[in-house]
């Protein structure tokens, strides 16, 4: 019997006799032995998923079954490809730009001061700014939207 | 010797600190602030306390009472470089372990320090004696010394308060970033100029004096793979030392003629520029124990805590010059959690999974456990990985064999990223400069792809995985699996 | 050098040569036995293959060739000391990395043995030249050497088919014990008679060859702590040659004239009982890696296993007998699944929960993880903990440092054992004798009650405990708490 | 409010507050600060209650609660006296006593090898051999009765 895997948005089909050889060494950490090379898979359940690391590399992956499908297209729905999210939880220290600015690549838009460190967030493009949600001094969490770019 | 020692610190150096003091019998008072109270340096102290803030010497001092210690040691950063706390504890009858507060008064300034190191015959960085009061001086300072220009906090350590300027129009920019930044991090807002070396190594001096007139140096760090202007990969002996032996000697010395104008004890490193052709200059001096110490222990057999307590103690250096032996070659990786994919953006979070290296040649000074959530009030490094072998390759090879091994899940971290840079030819062949990650993300290859092998073992474990899941998790979110939710209920206050 | 070389071996020195072949960019062939499918070898190995028992030489060989290897490292113990499977090696033109199958043989069998140090002119332990093949003539033999004697398993080591024997009356039933031992553990049940020196140390050279002829010796380790034989703590420098520091050169010149005796490669270590006078008696000579051989690398800096692997691909020793270096003291700890308490019975099972030390001094060699299931199927050693410092009390202090933060639960162990001898005061003092865990019960002290304070700490902990698994598991048994519930699921086959 | 905790047989008392400031910092692991001082305690379920690990110690304990109590009774029936059980599983190599047999303490029973080791099960005292359970070569489990001494 073949399973469907969705690993990095492609999918893979496995038998699942070789699922059942997989040894689970620790919780979330698989021992994977293919073609004699020896594996081994840290899963990590996300919103969006499964999170793998492997030799070093990031997998995502998904496993073909109803339930999960709800909640995947949800999590999709929260990423929006013009909005400057914070990263990580932090306070902001300055905002550079106002609605309505013109701003190009690489432009500074908004400082976050986290773990004692000022990062600048950058435009990932050129666009005028739609909306800046934020101002000096706001306290934000990880992936709040600072600035809307159109 | 001291029969109870308050560390005032937290994180891997406040273990590394606890360990010694058991090593030496010493009964060890840890402090911890609320979002630490399950942090590994508390459970492994036999005593412990909670604090404000470790930046609050009062109660960090009452602390001390309570318990009755003897001592505090600092650790680095917070309060170990701060006069008034070493002035502080002795006027509290209590042993700070480290320099006397005249010595950091003196050598902390580092306009003061650069004064005396020139007076010393000691090479300096050109760049302004006084501090960049308001923009124009600024201006008039940037202009004698000439473009690039390097702005500094004049309290600051760690790159904090830094900032590069190639043209004026930067200035005005730069110069509020920095004072920001230093104000925010030193309470000073105090900034100075000073000219760029182009290429420069980071290469610094461990000094370590006692209460008797002996002054010995213990060899060079070189620690010039820097990102934010902190090192993340420091080594002992320096490639540049190890191919020009006669400078240990000569910046040993220039090290020591500094510390000797100020009657110096317990540790210090004096922290020099190089550039190619070998020439140094005195950047400051850091009076305190140093991230990177432990490849300076690796390579001398010498435990430099050990030391500090011993010399605190009044105890006399038990070596001299002559018997500073280096044997092989140390390497240590800064093991933050932080994203190199996002200019080093720090990442705290929970600690889900962690699988740590060991073995041969290999140490670690971790502060962390699995199940810790790092928490986003403090510095975001996580754990020192430090490697020896007797030559450089092999203390390359055995760091990546290392950091094969390990694995933290949960938070973002710069071990793969420690990976390439280890593979990086220009690395191996030790041509390093302050500048050199920089570049290297400029000539970075893109990593290529995975291929189909690692798919379709990536597809075997996420099948096992939720095969697995799937009974103790039917009715739950997929963020509570088993081992989260035990995480989850992490501390029960 | 050698593109893939295979590992016939398991548990912590699998791991330990893994590590090694990585260190050298060679990829490694991990082997296993069905309940090692999960084991830590096979999981840090680069490829790794079921073999129906690490003793079934055919199978081992189809891997290597299946695999590609080019080389076999043996480890310790299963089949390292076997001429068979060297020979076999070189058959299957595969390199074995250790000494000639030849070199095995001679040396292999310890009445052959003990001819050739006669010899060789190295003093031996009275006794009987040919094994006691009948309870007849061991009657006799043991007459003539006189009791105390000891029975050994020709073939044997680590104590396996080991009988003193005090009187006559004891004879028989010890002859019948240590034959059968020997027949299990080496399907040889030949034993041999020699004569007891009370009180004696054990200490052993170790040596190392190549094929170009040069010969060196790394110095001694004394391996006196034992329990039923079989060496439980480590050290080098031995105390008794620290003491005496001409020993070294005589015992290492002595183990030299054996291993030129027989042209010998690759490394080995010459056991020898030493008197309370220095007088030193060959014991046997181990053809392989030694358990313990960290200490010496420690104190070295040398890496053995990338000597041996060097060496087997042909290269010379890379240094001369006047180069090696003895700096500091190191001391090992073999941590074993047993219980002191029930005279070191065997404790397989699942370790639940598992804290490793770590930091400065300290190197873990281990071979488990959290979760791992101790077979019943092998021996019982877990880790090697084993500590570096500039002298022996600081080894001391800082074993006992690591083996407080070390912790494992679900299986007994020797941690709590290893504490309480390394407070003793004849320990401390260098006292030793392979006598002196038996003498150690006779003159332990019982320990105190815990006190109320602890006993309320426990109490707290408990609550808490059951406060915070009740949620999960009232539905279920008490051995099904959430992370054992994990463990459970274990693998998956 | 007062917790009653029996700790090695003895009736702990504890306030509920007190338990509140516990720290689960990994499952089973607990760190508690007493009067300033620092302890981490290690918790494993076992069939007769808890067993505790601290400052290198071993403790047993159990939470006063209805539930607990059947199976501890239940447990407890378990050990008899008289009887020499296997402390781990094994294989038994030789018997050394027949029924009938008067031993004394320290004489040996059972010999039985495991992880490559033979053990010589001894009287815990003098008697007389009432059952012998096993004969050579048989496989053993932990916790199997041996022999039974009268």
């Amino acid at each position: 019997m073949k399973l469907q895997i969705l690993v990095n948005g492609r999918l893979v089909p496995v038998d699942a006799e070789d699922v059942q050889r997989v040894a689970q060494v620790e919780p979330g950490v698989y021992s994977v032995l293919l073609g004699g090379r020896s594996f081994e898979v840290r899963a990590v359940a996300a919103r969006d998923g499964l999170r793998l690391e492997l030799s070093g590399r990031r997998f995502t992956a998904e496993v073909r079954d109803p339930r999960d499908r709800a909640q995947k297209s949800a999590a999709a729905l929260g990423t929006g490809r013009q909005n400057i999210a914070a990263p990580m939880p932090g306070k902001v220290v300055r905002v550079l730009v106002g609605e309505g600015d013109v701003v190009e690549v690489g432009q500074g838009l908004v400082v976050v001061e986290a773990m004692k460190m000022q990062n600048e967030m950058k435009a990932l493009r050129g666009g005028n700014v739609v909306e800046v949600r934020v101002r000096d001094g706001d306290t934000v969490s990880a992936g709040d939207v600072l600035v809307v770019l159109g | 010797m001291f029969r109870k020692v308050l560390v005032a610190n937290r994180g891997e150096i406040a273990v590394r600190v606890v360990r010694a003091l058991r090593e030496l019998d010493i009964t060890s008072v840890a402090v911890f602030s609320d979002v630490d109270r399950g942090a590994q340096h508390v459970r492994l102290a036999d005593e412990a306390e909670r604090v404000d803030s470790y930046l609050n010497i009062d109660s960090i001092l009452e602390v001390a009472k309570k318990h009755g210690a003897e001592a505090i040691h600092p650790g680095y950063g917070f309060l170990s470089e701060n006069a008034g706390f070493a002035a502080a504890c002795e006027a509290a009858g209590m042993v700070f372990i480290g320099p006397s507060a005249d010595s950091i008064r003196r050598l902390g300034s580092k306009t003061a320090a650069r004064t005396l190191a020139k007076k010393m015959n000691v090479p300096v960085v050109p760049g302004s004696e006084e501090p960049a009061t308001n923009l124009e001086l600024a201006r008039e300072l940037a202009r004698q010394i000439g473009y690039p220009v390097l702005l500094k906090a004049a309290a600051g350590g760690g790159g904090k308060g830094m900032r590069r300027v190639d043209a004026e129009s930067e200035l005005e920019a730069a110069i509020r970033d920095a004072s920001s930044e230093a104000e925010r991090a030193f309470h000073s807002s105090e900034v100075y100029i000073e000219k760029v070396i182009e290429q420069p190594r980071h290469i610094e001096i461990q000094i370590v004096g006692d209460f008797h007139g002996n002054l010995v140096h213990l060899g060079e760090r070189e620690c010039s793979l820097q990102r934010r202007h902190q090192k993340i990969i420091e080594e002992c002996p320096s490639p540049l030392i190890a191919a020009n032996p006669a400078m240990r000697a000569e910046m040993g010395e220039a090290a020591l003629r500094i510390a000797r104008a100020v009657g110096y004890h317990n540790l210090g490193t004096v922290e020099f520029l190089a550039d190619g052709e070998g020439k140094f200059y005195f950047l400051e001096v850091n009076t305190r124990l140093q991230v990177e110490h432990p490849v300076t222990e690796l390579v001398t057999g010498l435990d430099l805590v050990h030391l500090q307590l011993h010399i605190a103690n009044g105890e006399s250096i038990p070596f001299a010059q002559g018997d500073v032996e280096w044997r092989g070659w140390a390497m240590e990786c800064r093991v933050s959690a932080e994203d190199p994919e996002q200019h080093f953006f720090p990442s705290p979070g929970k600690i889900v999974q962690l699988r740590e290296p060991a073995g041969p040649g290999i140490r670690l000074d971790s502060g962390v456990y699995p199940g810790w959530t790092v928490p986003l009030d403090y510095d975001p490094l996580l754990a020192k990985l430090i490697t020896w072998a007797p030559d450089r390759m092999g203390a390359i090879r055995r760091m990546l064999r290392a950091l094969h091994e390990y694995s933290i899940v949960g938070v973002e971290t710069n071990l793969a990223f420690f990976r390439e840079l280890l593979n990086d030819a220009e690395f191996r062949e030790g041509r390093l400069n302050t500048r050199f990650i920089a570049d290297y993300f400029g000539r970075r290859k893109a990593g290529g792809e995975p291929g189909e092998e690692l798919e379709l073992v990536a597809a075997l474990a996420a099948a096992a995985h939720s095969a697995n899941e799937k009974p103790e998790t039917r009715n739950e979110k997929p963020e509570t699996s088993a081992w989260l939710s035990e995480g989850r209920s992490g501390l029960l206050r």
